[in-house]
């Protein structure tokens, strides 16, 4: 059984100013990683916020959505929706795409709730795939099918003409008060919404509402009989995962103003339990963990081809380097998702916590060689293993 | 500092420096916008294309085939090989010493056939591997949502496989320029053909892929083959990656139709046509006339994978490597020297706007996206299969003789697949531009 | 009245397919207690061993001609299979029926791999979270058919069936209807015979065998099983085998209908999945049932005359019958409570 | 009157009649032992009284009003709390947490979303859940995982869970079944501490003749879905009817 690993909320303020200097200070610390380029740290931030939101409906409350794609989509098809019809601001867009995916969410919700377990999954999984579906044909004037929705020149951007900035010569980005939501900018602004979220994420978790979300995932039966009505508690999670959703989505259109029906897909649904889970389910800072690493290996490790592989065996004799880069080959560039399958069976078989518990484990473990017991770096008395 | 501030102000990078130094960022990010006057200009002895190619799903293959026509034409670029279709390429500047005296160098992307992937990987090439030019792609939605992204960024994008009329239509852009034909030019050569074949009194049933690509096509099909005199009985949406066409297939067999036209491509195409076949469409009489099946889009690649379902079927394509002119012969060789087969139309159309960009940009004297812009806009090219070319300045579409293909009945080898039936002029492929509206708008240098 | 009935053959068709991989997933579920999210590389695999099997046969002697030249300059090959040569005109039949036949390569195959997957990976998932049996599975399938695309590409390589079936069955007329509208081919006809056949295979092992008898006891009830000192994990094993197998085939014998490729497995994972769902997890009946159910509504939901009445009805129905057979009914038309709820 | 009254109770499942006309009134502030071979539809009782199940027929009603139609929530809401068989706690939490979800559950009714103070900035509810913890003899464990804890003091925490809930009524489904006989001596002596300081009506459903004769206060025999007797654990002891259910027929 994976437990709920868990740290006290003592010491929630060091661990939150932490993160948000890494947030940060990401277009610094990633440049040896060959990661710090504006898109993929937007990328980061938009998947981390949707990571966390769906960790508090899978984290804590222990439902498996497989449908959550479907609120990225509708909040990036509001948000862009926002931007033809008001403007190019992206607060009302904003503001819009997570009323939108939270009235949606409550609707999916409301119904899939009624069911547990596999059944509420494959629910949740047969919502999104119509949305999907309908999305890429019947629902095209809408959301512009395949091509993906984006704004153009006629739209009537109502604010806009009312501000006097209708007239655009060139390409149309979004801004907020004349400030450009692209390149740096535009990470920056992800990422303040980024710990938005996941200051409003620690709440939940050490609020009195985040312990009933995780005592439904510990004993629903056990919640029924302690005087607690626990489906509207697991819809109230599943609207907020929903709006994280729809948030993310957003910033997604926000970043780039186009809204493509893939996004919907149920991969893109499986693409989040996996962030979730490789980065360790329930847990604070896990899913964001998990979102950075598969976006990273996603962009970074297909972008290998033969030719950068060569010059990185470059150094080794030529029978070898053939070798080495052949059998490497076979992982990156148009393998990268043999990767991608191969860490998600690696993290699950040894590692069923997620990345934060393979933490908790080296900490523990440096513990014990320590000087033994009353060092005062011991785990947690709570962290669970 | 208040550069940004500036609404007029474009380009990701440069927003970006601003903030960067403001944080005191590594040079990485200040050091290439500021001396710009355009975006990622090469500063080093490098000139860095950007191909973006589906490297997963369905179209895995015919992206690696577009790969290793991207590589072969870097290659010749550098002076490296047997220089292919640089030595038929008439007018030509290049000489096999790199671009304006620089070393072609590439990074490579996986679009995954998904708008999204593939503008997040163009985006990377842009941005951190500082590409001037992106190129690749095997759909419309991808092309169409990469070339407004580096419209957006300000590099050039030339498109790889793309057939929809809108790429070069509604959703044109300046800095975008498609050397493949799209569907108005299948069915406008289609259509003679099919009255050879077919005569003109035959009732058509359409299968069409629910999206954006599958309805332009549906259109243009029907457009043409109705002003033969042909009448539409039906045209069935069918879900993308449908897998099993039975329940559209049947209604076909107690449908008055003659002739059925499947608007698919890649894997529903296969599919849909094998099952056709299966259903023994090709044996059947319909009003005292032999029913045909009609594949209007071809694609080597993909029609390998209906194996000898093809046989005797018409359709088109933009380019086949049994061609006899001396572009196709010399790109084939050299081609199938580096890697033991032909190469395909899509590692033909990628090879071409690799080294038509080059070419440009030698012209031009430039890497600068408006100097390449106004190098490629109407020019007048031949000997790089297709006979003389035209990229016209209007919408920025090639035009060229469009290939009327048919399943071969006794192929020689696994890549004989299909023969040429016709290579239809030029002329009888050309349209007006406004006919798909959209508009260019200005050439975006991206700084 | 043509067009319902040839609707309805049609989903006969689709459901077999559908019944056929849902009933392995289910058996999995009941047995063992494991979400297998691989099951869908299984079909895949089987549909290879099709592929490979007819490339095996099918392997040729090559004579090179000097004297000729191919356009991209190798010189030009002359290919006569192997097994023509040997055997004559039984090689060309055995080439003929490469399909059918590779269901003997397959039967063994599949078993080792069912194995191979069962005692390598699936067997320490037994008492694990399903979110975690979702995942490894997932990402085993994933792994899987990668490998499959670094062997045969990411092109579908079409299958031929044997000669004598490819053409279509004019069955309307054997019934009194106007010949010539009513028109099957005979291939889907073979599969819907053969899909009900192993069906029918798979539930008379289990009803009439003892081995079955026990699989099925526990099924019920895992912890008497055991009480009653049989190593019930044994045959639990055996069965994963039996149900990769029985992908397996459906797999080999689907090639002809749809060319395989490495995604094909996934393409029927989500929908095999519903089928399952629908029908009750761990229910053996259900599953059938809800995967011919399904098939029919599918291709009934695909006619024009519904389709001009609710837009898109066909790219939704499956999902749209799921949402409310689950809402109706609540572990799907046949299944046990407490099933899966956890 | 008595705090919980049932009046011709019936239930069936199928064909079989699980519940068969029962009547029942429970004093207030009493502890009342139900006992009764397997399948005398305790159980069933039980479930009818927490609205798991619902009677066919019949009327069940707490301090006058009738829990018929009341979802399990509502009905701990009223004031009714349950001990299963197995202890039912969370067991992936901390003991502390473990009592305060019902303190909450009391506090904050059966849903509110209270998500800005800290769970352990709440100190009404968090000084109950330590006082009851301390009640129990669990107080030094408090941040310990309640996964790991011994049957027995499983069996404490849920105690700790209901009681802390201040309830009317407390029913307990075989609270000392499967346990070691040190702990279901433990669990006795908690039982009659809490009897005393908490004076909370029981229903307490029991095999352990030991434990219904050293805590009952009245003692109800079922056989067959039927109560066949009720009185005193004297009267009981003695009664000729209770040695039949439990030798004869039924319980073979």
């Amino acid at each position: 059984m994976t437990k709920i690993v868990r740290e006290t909320a003592h010491g929630d303020a060091i661990r939150f100013s932490l993160f948000a200097v890494l947030i940060l200070a990401m277009p610094v610390w990633l440049v040896p990683f060959g990661a710090a380029y504006p898109d993929l740290m937007q990328k980061f931030a938009i998947y981390g916020l949707f990571a966390i939101g769906f960790n508090i409906l899978f984290g804590l409350t222990g439902y498996l959505s497989f449908g959550h794609a479907a609120f990225l989509g509708v909040g990036s098809y509001t948000a862009v929706w926002s931007f033809k019809l008001l403007g190019m601001n992206p607060l009302p867009a904003i503001a819009l795409a997570i009323l939108l995916a939270g009235a949606f969410a409550w609707v999916i919700g409301y119904v899939s709730l009624r069911r547990t377990g596999i059944y509420f999954a494959i629910l949740t999984l047969a919502f999104a795939q119509m949305s999907y579906n309908l999305a890429y044909s019947v629902l095209t004037p809408i959301t512009n099918g395949e091509t993906g929705l984006r704004v153009l020149n006629s739209d009537p951007r109502v604010l806009d003409h009312m501000m006097g900035a209708g007239e655009v010569d060139g390409p149309l980005v979004t801004n907020l008060f004349g400030m450009e939501m692209s390149g740096l900018p535009g990470f920056y602004f992800c990422a303040v919404w980024l710990l938005i979220g996941m200051f409003i994420s620690f709440r939940i978790f050490r609020s009195p509402f985040g312990l009933m979300l995780m005592a439904i995932k510990s004993n629903q039966n056990r919640m029924n009989y302690t005087g607690i009505s626990t489906r509207p508690y697991a819809l109230t999670a599943f609207v907020i995962s929903g709006m994280y959703a729809g948030l993310a989505g957003a910033l997604l259109c926000v970043t780039d103003p186009l809204a493509g029906a893939e996004r919907m897909q149920w991969t893109a649904s499986g693409e989040v339990v996996l962030m979730t889970i490789l980065g360790g389910a329930g847990t604070l800072l896990g899913p964001m963990l998990g979102a950075g690493i598969i976006k990273y290996s996603e962009n970074i490790f297909s972008a290998f081809n033969e030719q950068t592989l060569h010059n990185i065996f470059g150094f080794l004799p030529d029978g070898i380097e053939g070798a080495v880069v052949s059998v490497a080959g076979l992982f990156v560039g148009e393998g990268w998702h043999l990767t991608l399958g191969l860490l998600f069976m690696l993290i699950v078989i040894f590692l069923p916590g997620g990345l934060i518990e393979g933490g908790h484990r080296i900490q523990a473990a440096v513990a014990r060689r320590g000087k033994g017991g009353g060092s005062g770096h011991q785990a947690q008395p709570q962290a669970a293993e | 500092m208040v550069d940004f501030l500036n609404p007029s102000r474009r380009g990701v990078l440069k927003g970006g420096a601003a903030v960067g130094a403001g944080l005191a960022m590594p040079t990485i990010f200040s050091s290439k916008a500021w001396a710009a006057d355009y975006l990622n200009k090469p500063t080093g002895d490098t000139v860095t294309f950007g191909f973006n190619v589906p490297q997963t799903g369905p179209y895995a293959d015919e992206g690696a085939d577009e790969l290793r026509a991207y590589q072969l034409a870097v290659k010749h670029l550098n002076g490296e090989g047997d220089g292919g279709m640089l030595n038929t390429m008439n007018p030509t500047v290049l000489t096999g010493n790199g671009v304006l005296g620089k070393k072609v160098a590439f990074v490579t992307g996986d679009t995954q056939t998904k708008s999204d992937a593939a503008r997040a990987s163009a985006k990377r090439m842009i941005e951190k591997d500082g590409a001037l030019m992106i190129t690749g792609g095997s759909s419309s939605g991808v092309a169409i949502a990469v070339q407004s992204l580096c419209q957006e960024a300000g590099v050039i994008f030339m498109a790889g496989l793309t057939h929809s009329n809108d790429t070069t239509g509604k959703d044109k852009r300046r800095n975008g320029f498609r050397h493949f034909f799209n569907a108005y030019m299948s069915g406008a050569a289609l259509a003679p053909v099919l009255k050879d074949e077919y005569g003109n009194d035959r009732k058509a049933y359409h299968l069409t892929a629910d999206y954006t690509w599958g309805w332009t096509q549906e259109e243009s099909i029907k457009n043409s083959t109705e002003a033969l005199g042909w009448e539409t009985v039906n045209a069935v949406r069918t879900p993308l990656g449908a897998g099993d066409f039975s329940q559209y297939i049947t209604p076909v067999l107690n449908s008055d139709a003659d002739v059925l036209i499947l608007n698919h491509y890649g894997k529903d195409m296969v599919n849909s046509l094998t099952q056709a076949v299966q259903f023994g469409l090709r044996d059947k009489q319909v009003n005292g006339k032999d029913f045909a099946v009609v594949v209007p889009l071809y694609s080597r690649l993909m029609a390998q994978g209906a194996g000898e379902n093809v046989k005797g079927i018409l359709g088109t394509t933009n380019w086949h490597w049994s061609l006899q002119d001396e572009g196709s012969k010399a790109f084939v060789k050299s081609f199938g020297e580096e890697y033991g087969f032909p190469p395909s139309q899509a590692a033909h159309t990628c090879y071409v706007q690799a080294i038509l960009y080059a070419d440009a940009c030698e012209r031009a004297g430039t890497f600068a996206p408006c100097g390449v812009v106004e190098a490629l806009e109407g020019f007048e090219f031949d000997g790089m299969g297709n006979g003389p070319t035209l990229y016209r300045a209007a919408d920025h579409q090639c035009f060229k003789k469009v290939l009327v293909v048919k399943g071969n009945e006794n192929p020689t080898s696994q890549f004989d697949i299909l023969e040429v039936v016709q290579e239809v002029p030029a002329e009888q492929v050309t349209y007006d531009p406004s006919i798909f509206g959209g508009e260019l708008g200005e050439c975006n240098n991206g700084a | 009245m043509d067009a319902i009935l040839l609707q309805i053959l049609n989903g006969l068709d689709k459901g077999g397919a559908y019944a056929l991989i849902a009933l392995g997933l289910t058996l999995v579920f009941g047995t063992l207690g494991v979400v297998n999210f691989a099951h869908g590389a299984l079909f895949m695999l089987g549909a290879f061993c099709a592929v490979t099997f007819n490339q095996l046969i099918g392997l040729e002697k090559v004579t090179i001609d000097p004297t000729q030249t191919t356009p991209w300059g190798s010189p030009v090959e002359i290919r006569v299979p192997m097994i023509e040569e040997w055997l004559g005109p039984t090689g060309t039949f055995i080439l003929d029926y490469s399909v059918p036949f590779s269901i003997l390569a397959a039967i063994p195959v599949m078993i080792v791999i069912g194995l191979i997957m069962e005692r390598g990976l699936i067997q320490f998932f037994y008492r694990r979270p399903h979110a975690e049996q979702i995942l490894v599975t997932f990402g085993l399938a994933i792994v899987l058919q990668e490998i499959i695309k670094s062997f045969f590409g990411a092109n579908p390589i079409p299958q031929n069936p044997p000669d004598t079936l490819r053409a279509a069955a004019d069955i309307g007329a054997l019934f009194g209807f106007e010949p010539g509208n009513i028109v099957y081919p005979y291939w889907r006809l073979v599969y819907f015979l053969f899909s009900a056949i192993v069906i029918g295979c798979v539930f008379a092992f289990l009803q009439l065998t003892t081995f079955g008898m026990v699989v099925r006891a526990g099924m019920a009830d895992r912890e008497t099983v055991g009480l009653f000192g049989i190593d019930i994990e044994k045959r639990f094993t055996v069965v994963f085998g039996l149900a990769a197998v029985v992908a397996g085939l459906a797999g080999v014998m689907y090639t002809p209908i749809l060319p395989p490729d490495y995604h094909m497995g996934m393409d029927f994972l989500v929908l095999s999945f519903v089928v399952v769902v629908v029908g009750g997890m761990g229910s053996l009946p259900g599953a059938v049932a809800a995967g011919f159910m399904l098939g029919i509504l599918q291709s009934f939901a695909s006619m024009t005359e519904v389709k001009s009445i609710f837009p898109g009805i066909d790219q939704i129905i499956i999902y749209l019958v799921a949402v409310i057979i689950l809402l109706v009914r609540p572990r799907g038309l046949m299944g046990r409570k407490g099933v899966m709820e956890g | 009157m008595g705090i919980l009254q049932v009046q011709n109770v019936n239930k069936s499942f199928g064909g079989l009649k699980a519940l068969n006309n029962v009547n029942l009134d429970i004093e207030e502030g009493s502890l009342h032992a139900i006992i009764g071979p397997n399948g005398a539809g305790k159980s069933t009782l039980l479930n009818c009284f927490v609205g798991r199940l619902r009677p066919d027929t019949g009327t069940v009603k707490f301090n006058g009003r009738s829990l018929l139609g009341l979802s399990p929530h509502e009905i701990n809401q009223a004031g009714v709390a349950r001990v299963f068989q197995t202890p039912e706690i969370f067991s992936d939490l901390t003991l502390l947490e473990n009592v305060m979800i019902p303190a909450l559950a009391v506090r904050d009714g059966a849903f509110r979303i209270n998500t800005w103070r800290r769970v352990d900035k709440q100190p009404d509810v968090r000084d109950r859940a330590e006082a009851m913890l301390a009640d129990v003899g669990l107080a030094d464990k408090r941040n310990d995982h309640s996964g790991n804890l011994s049957r027995g003091d499983k069996r404490r925490l849920e105690l700790a869970m209901c009681l802390v809930q201040r309830p009317k009524l407390v029913l307990l489904d075989e609270p000392t079944a499967g346990m070691s006989r040190a702990d279901t001596n433990n669990t006795i002596d908690l039982l009659a501490r809490m009897s005393e300081q908490h004076g909370v009506t029981k229903i307490i459903i029991e095999h352990d003749m030991h434990v219904v004769f050293s805590l009952a206060d009245r003692i109800t025999v079922f056989a067959q879905g039927h109560p066949i007797v009720e009185g005193t654990p004297e009267q009981i002891k003695g009664d000729p009817k209770v040695k039949e259910a439990y030798l004869g027929g039924a319980h073979v």
